[in-house]
C-alpha cells in the first residue's frame, strides 16, 4: 500500500466518539485498526539473526519446489507498534480483575496474581514434554499432589489431570462408561440428561457415541428421583447431572438418584461445573458419583483467558480407574514415572500431560486457601447468591422458591410489560460497568439471569449492583426505547450479531 | 482470607437479610450426611510468601528444564519467546475475561481472535481458520469428524504412521465410540520416511473419507503433500494436513495451495512456553464452502448500530449452546490466550522475520545433520527436513545416557512409539542451539554411536 | 464506619458518566473511590503467618512506652479489592505505551519490555546491596560495562552511575566544578546560564552554592559566544547549557563557547536531557564539554514511572574524574571492588549504588540497540521533529528559522485572534487520544508547544497527530468556546488547578 | 531496527516533505569535525534473546543474591513482596506515563500519590507528605534544607553519628556547598547505643537548626525520641527523625506523636526489591504551617470544571518550574512508581496485617538476639530493637567468612565506618529468616565468636 492508502486504512476504522455536551464536536477515535491495517512492507518487529542471507541459504537448502516465496497479507510492524496495538485492544475488554463479573456458570473469581507468576517460573515455563521424569521430578510430583488433593476435594478415588477443558473432561468420562460397559461385554445407548443441562453435555453424549434422553425437571426446579426411575431401562449408561444444577439449586434427591441408577446398572456422571457451591460442603464421590469432571478454570481460580485455556480433570470412583486416559503416572522405587502399561485405558484426549501450566496455578490456589480456605470460599459464595436473590426479589424474582447455593436465577416481567428484554437489561449493565449475567440459561426459565457472584466480590459492589439493577428496572418503565438502545456509554454501540452470521466475513483481506 | 472480602459485620448485615443465624444455615437443605462428611483434608491456607516459596522449591527440582542444552522436539518446540507476548497476555483485561458473549465490552478479544483466524488463513493459505481448538492432536481428531460431516457416507480414515504417536492415539480415542469410522494406518517407506504412496493408491477407493498427513511429519520429514493431496482427490477424499511445527508453515508450501481441504496442527511454537506440554494451541482451518461444518468458535466482522465496523461471536448455530448434541462439536472453552499470545508473536515477528526465523531453523538443523553425518552419524531417513530430523544410532540409550551425563538432552528415542525404528533419534534443532551447544552434540553421539 | 456509610462513601465519587445522546439518561461511575473508603474494618489483603498473637507478644517484648495502638485509617482491604483499585486506577492515565506522548525535553520513547524482565531476574532483584563484591560479580561487571558504554557514547573519560536522576547529575557537576575548585585554592561563585535553560539548572547551582548569571539567547534562537564572553569573568565557575537547546536547536558556537570559558578558568556543563538528538551525531566530550549528566530515563529508554524513579549518571573529563561521587568501583586483582580511598570525592548523594535497576534496564537497551543503532535513534528522532515542524508550520510556525533537532518548539497566533490559549489546545488534544507537548517552555517563546515525538513513533502516528492539530485549529477558529472547555470526552472535564493550591487539601481525612 | 518503525518508503516521503536528500542532511548543520569523531565504538544491536541471554548470564553471577541464607540490612530490608505489587506497577498505563502535567489524563497517577501521601502521614503522624523523593539519605539531606527554610537564622545541624553512614555522607555532600550551615557529630552512648543526651544538652542552644535521629538508628536501636525532641525543642530547633526500616513505624510511637517536626525515611521496605540497592524510595512529611518549604511534588484535591473530585500537582510555586534558582529543592524526576509500589503494598498490608508483620520482625529478631546471648554470643548495645541489632564478635571477619563458608551472609561488620565498633556485626532478621536459618546462624557465630 502506498503511504496515504496506508495511513487512510488506518484511520478507517476510527470513530469520532461523542462528546459530553451536545455542543461539543465528535471528537477522535478510540477504534483500533486491525493489525493488518497498521502494517507497512519492510517494517520489523524483531531483529533476526540470520536475515535475509539466512532466508535464501533455506530456500536453497530446500529447493523451490517445497517452498513458499512470501506469506501475502502478513503483517509488519514495529515493536512498540505490536505492543501499542494490543495494549488499546486490551482496554476494549471487561474483565474480572476490573469488572464486576457475576456471569452464572463460570465462577469468574478472582485469579490470584501469583499463579501467574509460579506458571512462569523457568523451572516450570521451560520444562520440555519430554524431559526424562527423572529430570522432572518436580513436575511429576506437583502432579501426584494436585492428583490427590482433587481426589480429597471431590471424594473420588483416582483423577486424571489430561483434559484441557470441562468438555473434554465430559468426554473422557463417557468414554471411560463406555469402555467399561464393553469390558463388561455390552454397550448401553443411552444417557439421560436434564432439560437444564448445559450444552456440553448433550454434544459430548453425542461424540461419545451415546444417545440423549432427556429428563424434566420437576415443578420445584429439581431433578426427581422418580423421573430418572421413569427413563431408566438396560439402555441406560448413565445419568449427567451438574450438581448444584443451573437454576443453582441442590439436586435434593441426587442420592436416591444415584442409588436407582447403580440399582439398574448405570451410572452418574457429576457435571463439577458449579463445584464452587460445593467445597467442603458435600462431595460428589459421597452423592454416589461415579464420575466428576472440575473447571480449574471456574472452582479453582486459573484465568478464563477470553475463553481458555482451562483444564477439566476428571475424577473417578476406583473402579474406574483403569479406564482413565492416558497420561497416568506411578510410584516406583520411589520416583514417580509414567505408566505405560494401561491395557485398558480409553487412550488419549490431547498431546502431552495435560495443561500443566493451569494446574500449577491451580494448585498454587489450593495450597493459599487450604482446605479451611476452600470450605470458607464455598459459603461466601452461596451468601453472595442468597444476599443477591433476596435484595433483588421485589422486581427480579427468583426463578425458583426452593433454597439455591451459589448461584440464583432471576426472571422479570418487563419484557411483557414495556418490551425490555433481558438482553437489553445486559446491555443496560455494561454501561454502569458491570458485566451482565449470563442470560436465557437455562433454557427452562423465562428471560433468565443467572447470576454468580463469587465469593471473592465484596458487600459494597453487590450493594451497586443491587442498585443497578433497581435503577434499570425503573428506567426500563419510564423509557423503555434508551434502554432497548442501550450500551450508550461505550465506544460502540449495540453490535448486530444477525448480519454477522448472516453474511460471515470472518477474515481479512487485502483489498 | 485474602482473596474473600468478608468481615464479621458484613456477614452479620448478610446473613440477617437472608433470614439465617449463620453461614452454615445456608446449606442446611444439603443432606446431612454429605455435609457431615465434607471436611476436606488438606492443610490449612497459606501465606502468600509460603506459598510461593513452596511451589519455587518445586520449580527447582526440574534440573531438565534448565540445566542441559536440549535437542528435544517431537511435537513441541523450543522457540525463544519476545516479552512482549508476555506483556500482552499478562493484561489483566485479556487475560479475567470470559469468552466474548457480550461482544460490546469484548471487542479486545473479538479483534485478536479474528486477526488470529486472518494469520492462520494465511499461512496455511485456506479461506476460514477458528478460534483455537486444545491442541494439535485433538484439532487432528476434530478435523476427521469435521470430515465425515462433509462427507457422511465414507468410512475409511487413513492416518500416516508417520503422525506423532500422541496424535494418533488421540483420534484413535476421539473416533473410538462413534463406531462409524475405520481408522487404517497409512506406513511409511524406511528409506524417505515419507508416506508410502503405493499403499495409499490401495485406499484410494469410494470408501475413503479422508488420509490424514503430517506436515512436517513426526520424523521431521516434509511430506511430498502435493502428490498425497491428488492421490486423495482422485478418490474423491479429502485431504487433512497437520502441523506440529507451524513455523515451518513460514517457509514450506502451504496445504491450502497444495490443494489441502483441512489443515490443523499445533500452534506452541507461536509464542508459548513448553510448560511441560500445556496449554499450548491448536489451529484449524478450511474451505468457505465447508465453514458450517467447522467445530469450534468462530469470529466475524459486523456493526455497530451505527455503522462502525465490530467483531463478534458468530455462527453459534454450529455449537452446543444452540444445536446441543447435534453440535459440530462439544468445545466450549477453547485456548483463546494462547491464541492471542500467538497473534502477538506472528505480529512481532511479521511478514520477512517469521520467514528468517524458519529459515535460521532450517539452515541449523541442516549444519546439525551434516555435522553429524561427517562425524559418522548416519541420518534415518533420505526425505527432506525443516527442524527435526532422525539419527540411526548404535545403541540409543546408551548415547542418550552419555549425553545426560554431559548436560545434553540429545533426543527422543524412538523405540517405544516404532519398534521398528528401534535403534532411531529424532533430534531437533531450532534457533535457541548455538553452534557450540551443536558441536558438543555431535561429539557426544559420535562417541555413542 | 457502619455498613450503610461506607457503602455511601465508596460510591460518593461516582460520577455519571454522559450517553451518547442527549435523551440518554447519565450513566454509572467510572470514577475510583479512594482506597481509604472503599476500606472496611476488619478486611485483610495480607494472610500474615503470624497473627494478632504475633502483635500481642512483640508489644510485650518492646512495651507500651515504645509502642502505638493502631495506625489509624489506614486502609482495610481484600487483595482482589486492591488490585481492582489500582487497575482501575490505571485506566485514568495515558501512557507512552498506549498513546502518541510528545511531551518536548521529556523523549517519551518506547520502554522495551525485555528492560523490566531483566531488572526482574532474581540474581539482580534480589541482590542486598551489602552483598560482599566477591558474591555479585555480575552486578559490578554490568556498572563497569555501563559506565565504558556512557563514556564512549558521550566522548568523556569518566562516568559515575550513582546520581539517582538529571536534577541530581546536575548537582553532582556543580559540586564537583566546587571541589576541583577548593583544590586549587579558590572558589568562584557564578555559573552562567541560558535563558531558555530547563528548571533544574538554576535550582541546582543554588543547591551548589552558586550564583546564577543568566545569558541570553540571541535573536536566531542559540547562545552566542559573545553573550558568554560579554558575561565570563573570573568568578565564573561554569557555563552550564543543553545542547541541543530547548528550541531543540543544536548550539552553533558551542566550541567556540567551550574555548572561551577554558580560556578564562571556566568550565562547560552539559545538561544532556536532550542526548536523544546527540547519539552518534555529536560527542559532548568532542564540543568541549567538562561534564555532561544523562537522564537514562529518557535516552536510555527506562520508564517515567509517572515521574521516576529515574536515573542521571554523570559523566566527566578526566581531570574531574577524582571528584566523582560514591561509589566507584575499581579492578582490583581481577575483580571489581569498591574504591573507599578517593580523598577528592564530593562524597555521596545517596545511600548504596544508585539506581542499579535502570541501570539493567539502560544497559539491556543499549546492548539491544548497539552502537549503531543508537546512531539511527537519533537520526529518526530528528527526522519525526522536522517532519512535524515542516508538516504544521502553517499554522503552527516553529519558533525559530535555524535547523532543529530531535524536538521543535512551535507557536501560534490562536490566543489574540480567538482567545484560544496554548493550554486549551493541550487539553482538546486529550480527546484526540494523544497526549499534549510540554507547553509554556521555554519560557522565552509564546504560548510555545515543545514537540518530541522520538524515533519509535511512525509516520501513521505522527500523521495522525498533524492532522489533529490542523482539525484544532479550525476548531479554535469556528467555535473557540468549544476548545476552551476541552477535554469533552473523558471522564473528567478540565481539572481545577487553581482552587488545589489555593486551599491545599493534600491527605484524605477520615470523616 | 524493531523499535524504529521507519521503512525505506516513510523515510523517503519524509526527507522529501523536508527538502532533504538523506538522512545525514538533517544535521549537516552539526559543525563537521563533531560528526566526524561521533560515530559510536559499541557492538552492533542485537536480537533479542541474545540480549536476554547475556544478561541472564550476568544476573546468574550473583551467587550472593539468591544462593545465601541472609541476614544483611543496614539500610535495605528484605521482606516479601506481594506478586499483586508486581502486578500493578507493571501497568503500562503508570510505568509508562510522565509526571502528571496533565491531570486530565493521570488521574491514576495523581490519586495515587494523593494515596501515598496520605499513607505517609498516618504512619508518621504528621500532617503533610510529599510525592516521594530519591530515597531516605537525600530525603534527609533535603529535611535539613527545609528546617533552614523554616529557621535561616540558625546554622548548627546536630547529626545523631548513629545515623546510617552513607545517610551522614549524604548530608555532608548535600550542604557541604552552601558553607552556611555546620554539621555537628552527636556521639552515641557506648553502652545503650542511643544519642548521647548530654551531648546533646550542650548543644541545644540559639544556633541549633535541628537535630537528625535515626528511629531505629544505624544499630537498630530505637531511639528515645520524646526525649531527643524535648532537648531540641528546649532549644527552638527542629527535630529530624530519619527512619530506613519504615515497617518499624506500624508498631513504634509515630515520630508526629512524639513531636517530630520533620520525618523522612527510605521506603524500600514497602514493596521495592533489594535490587542492590535501588531505586528505593524516599518520603518526607511535616507540619502543614511548613507546606510551602517543603521541597518535592505534592498533589491536592480539587475538582474538575463540573465539580468532580479530581487530583493534581500543586503547590508548584516551591519548585523549579516556577522558582528556578528559589526552588525549595532541584528535584524533579522523583520515585513515582515506586511510591504507587509503596501505596498497593501498604494497601494490601492494611491497618492489622503491617502491623502483624511488624510483630513477627521483632519477634523473630528479639529472638535471634536471645539464642545467639544464649550460644554465648554477646548483644552489644542495651537500646531496644526493632529487626535489627549489633552483636560483639572476637573475630568479626573470620566469623563472616566461615558463616560465608556455609552460605550465610551473616550480618554487616561496622569496623569501616565505627572504628570504635571494631567487633562488631550488625545482624538484620525478618519474615523472611525462618528458624531454621536463625539455627543455623546461631550455630556458625558462636563456633566463630
Ligand atoms: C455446567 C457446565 N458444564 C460444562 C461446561 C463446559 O466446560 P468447559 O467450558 O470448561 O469446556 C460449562 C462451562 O461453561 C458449564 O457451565
Ligand atoms: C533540559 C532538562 N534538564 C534537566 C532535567 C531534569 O532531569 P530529571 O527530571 O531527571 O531530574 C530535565 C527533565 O525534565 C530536562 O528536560
Amino acid at each position: 500500500m502506498a503511504t496515504a492508502d496506508r495511513l487512510k486504512a488506518a484511520r478507517a476504522d476510527q470513530k469520532p466518539a461523542a462528546g459530553e455536551t451536545q455542543s461539543a464536536p465528535p471528537i477522535a477515535a478510540s477504534g483500533v485498526a486491525l493489525i493488518f491495517e497498521e502494517s507497512s512492507p519492510g517494517r520489523r518487529g524483531v531483529d533476526s539473526g540470520g536475515g535475509a542471507d539466512s532466508a535464501k541459504h533455506a530456500l536453497e537448502l530446500l529447493g523451490d519446489d517445497l517452498c513458499r516465496t512470501d506469506i501475502e497479507g502478513f503483517p509488519e510492524l514495529s515493536e512498540p507498534q505490536v505492543l501499542r496495538h494490543f495494549l488499546r485492544l486490551s482496554q476494549l475488554n471487561f474483565g474480572q480483575a476490573l469488572q464486576f463479573y457475576p456471569l452464572g456458570s463460570c465462577t469468574m473469581k478472582y485469579n490470584p496474581v501469583l499463579n501467574d507468576e509460579m506458571a512462569a517460573l523457568p523451572g516450570f515455563a521451560s520444562l520440555h514434554p519430554a524431559t526424562p521424569p527423572h529430570l522432572a521430578p518436580g513436575a511429576l510430583e506437583l502432579i501426584a499432589r494436585m492428583e490427590a488433593a482433587l481426589a480429597e476435594i471431590t471424594g473420588m478415588d483416582a483423577v486424571s489431570l489430561a483434559p484441557a477443558a470441562g468438555a473434554q473432561g465430559e468426554l473422557a468420562g463417557l468414554l471411560m462408561i463406555r469402555a467399561w460397559e464393553e469390558k463388561r461385554g455390552k454397550v448401553r445407548r443411552k444417557v439421560i440428561i436434564p432439560d437444564t443441562a448445559h450444552g456440553t453435555n448433550p454434544a459430548s453424549c453425542t461424540l461419545a457415541g451415546f444417545e440423549v434422553v432427556v429428563a424434566r425437571s420437576g415443578p420445584r426446579g429439581y431433578l426427581e428421583a422418580a423421573e430418572i426411575r421413569r427413563l431408566l431401562s438396560d439402555d441406560v449408561a448413565a445419568l449427567m447431572v451438574t450438581n448444584p444444577n443451573t437454576l443453582g439449586m441442590f439436586e435434593p434427591e441426587i442420592q436416591e438418584i444415584a442409588a436407582a441408577l447403580h440399582e439398574r446398572g448405570a451410572m452418574l456422571y457429576l457435571d463439577g461445573a458449579n463445584m464452587n457451591a460445593l467445597l467442603g460442603v458435600a462431595k460428589p464421590g459421597d452423592m454416589g458419583a461415579d464420575i466428576v469432571h472440575l473447571n480449574l478454570h471456574k472452582t479453582f481460580s486459573t484465568p478464563h483467558g477470553g475463553g481458555g485455556p482451562g483444564a477439566g480433570p476428571v475424577a473417578v470412583k476406583r473402579h474406574l480407574e483403569p479406564f482413565l486416559p492416558h497420561p497416568r503416572i506411578v510410584k516406583r522405587a520411589d520416583q514417580w514415572e509414567f505408566d505405560r502399561d494401561r491395557p485398558d485405558s480409553i487412550g488419549r484426549l490431547r498431546s502431552f500431560h495435560g495443561n500443566f501450566g493451569m494446574l500449577v496455578r491451580a494448585y498454587t490456589y489450593i495450597l493459599a486457601m487450604g482446605g479451611d480456605g476452600l470450605a470458607q470460599a464455598s459459603r461466601h459464595a452461596i451468601l453472595n447468591a442468597a444476599y443477591v436473590r433476596k435484595r433483588l426479589e421485589a422486581h427480579f424474582p427468583s426463578a425458583t422458591r426452593e433454597p439455591t447455593m451459589h448461584e440464583c436465577v432471576l426472571t422479570h416481567d418487563l419484557d411483557t410489560r414495556t418490551g425490555v428484554s433481558t438482553l437489553d437489561l445486559a446491555k443496560r449493565l455494561l454501561d454502569f460497568g458491570m458485566h451482565p449475567p449470563t442470560i436465557y440459561f437455562p433454557l427452562v426459565v423465562h428471560g433468565a439471569l443467572m447470576i454468580e457472584p463469587t465469593e471473592t466480590e465484596s458487600l459494597e459492589t453487590l450493594e451497586s449492583f443491587i442498585e443497578t439493577m433497581e435503577r434499570i428496572y425503573a428506567e426500563a418503565l419510564e423509557d423503555p426505547a434508551m434502554v432497548k438502545a442501550a450500551p450508550h456509554s461505550l465506544k460502540l454501540r449495540r453490535i448486530d450479531e444477525v448480519t454477522a452470521a448472516r453474511r460471515p466475513v470472518l477474515r481479512w483481506n487485502a483489498r | 482470607m485474602r482473596f474473600i472480602p468478608h468481615t464479621e459485620a458484613d456477614i452479620e448485615v448478610m446473613l440477617k437479610t437472608v433470614g439465617a443465624a449463620q453461614l452454615d444455615d445456608l446449606i442446611a437443605h444439603v443432606p446431612q450426611n454429605l455435609r457431615d462428611t465434607a471436611v476436606i483434608n488438606l492443610p490449612d491456607g497459606r501465606a502468600e510468601a509460603e506459598v510461593a516459596d513452596e511451589l519455587t522449591q518445586l520449580a527447582a527440582r526440574n534440573p531438565g528444564a534448565t540445566g542441559f542444552i536440549s535437542f528435544l522436539g517431537g511435537g513441541y518446540y523450543r522457540h525463544y519467546v519476545p516479552a512482549a507476548v508476555r506483556a500482552i497476555t499478562a493484561r489483566a483485561e485479556f487475560a479475567t475475561s470470559y469468552t466474548p458473549y457480550q461482544p460490546e465490552v469484548s471487542q479486545g478479544t473479538t479483534q485478536a481472535i479474528f486477526e488470529f483466524q486472518t494469520l492462520i488463513t494465511q499461512l496455511t493459505a485456506l479461506d476460514v481458520a477458528n478460534a483455537s481448538m486444545y491442541d494439535g492432536a485433538s484439532a487432528a481428531a476434530e478435523a476427521i469428524l469435521m470430515a465425515h460431516r462433509v462427507l457422511p457416507k465414507r468410512h475409511v480414515v487413513a492416518i500416516s504412521r508417520a503422525l506423532w504417536p500422541d496424535y494418533r492415539a488421540t483420534i484413535r480415542t476421539y473416533l473410538s465410540a462413534l463406531g462409524t469410522l475405520e481408522l487404517v494406518d497409512l506406513p511409511f517407506d524406511l528409506a524417505t520416511g515419507e508416506i508410502d504412496r503405493a499403499a495409499l493408491d490401495g485406499l484410494a477407493t469410494g470408501e475413503l473419507l479422508c488420509t490424514v498427513t503430517g506436515y512436517p511429519n513426526a520424523f521431521g520429514v516434509i511430506e511430498p503433500l502435493a502428490q498425497i493431496v491428488e492421490l486423495t482427490h482422485r478418490a474423491g477424499a479429502l485431504a487433512i494436513a497437520v502441523t506440529a511445527e507451524p513455523l515451518a508453515l513460514a517457509l514450506l508450501k502451504p496445504p491450502g495451495a497444495l490443494g489441502v481441504d483441512i489443515a490443523v496442527g499445533e500452534g506452541q511454537s507461536f509464542g508459548m512456553p513448553l510448560q511441560f506440554g500445556g496449554p499450548g494451541l491448536g489451529f484449524l482451518a478450511g474451505r468457505s464452502a465447508q465453514v458450517r461444518q467447522m467445530p469450534g468458535r468462530l469470529v466475524g466482522q459486523t456493526t455497530d448500530s451505527e455503522g462502525h465496523r465490530a467483531f463478534c461471536l458468530t455462527l453459534a448455530t454450529r455449537e452446543q449452546h444452540i444445536r446441543r448434541e447435534r453440535a459440530t462439536s462439544n468445545i466450549c472453552t477453547n485456548h483463546s490466550l494462547c491464541a492471542l499470545a500467538a497473534t502477538a508473536y506472528l505480529s512481532l515477528m511479521g511478514r520477512q522475520g517469521l520467514r528468517e526465523l524458519a529459515a535460521r531453523n532450517v539452515e541449523l538443523a541442516h549444519a546439525t545433520r551434516a555435522a553429524l553425518e561427517a562425524a559418522g552419524v548416519r541420518r534415518r531417513f533420505t526425505g527432506q527436513c525443516f527442524n527435526e530430523f532422525v539419527v540411526a544410532l548404535d545403541a540409543p540409550e546408551a548415547a542418550l545416557a552419555a549425553a545426560e551425563r554431559q548436560g545434553i538432552l540429545a533426543g527422543i528415542s524412538l523405540a517405544n512409539d516404532y519398534p521398528e525404528l528401534g535403534g532411531n533419534l529424532l533430534i531437533s534443532v531450532t534457533e535457541m542451539n548455538t553452534p557450540v551447544e551443536i558441536e558438543r552434540l555431535c561429539g557426544v553421539l559420535a562417541g555413542g554411536r
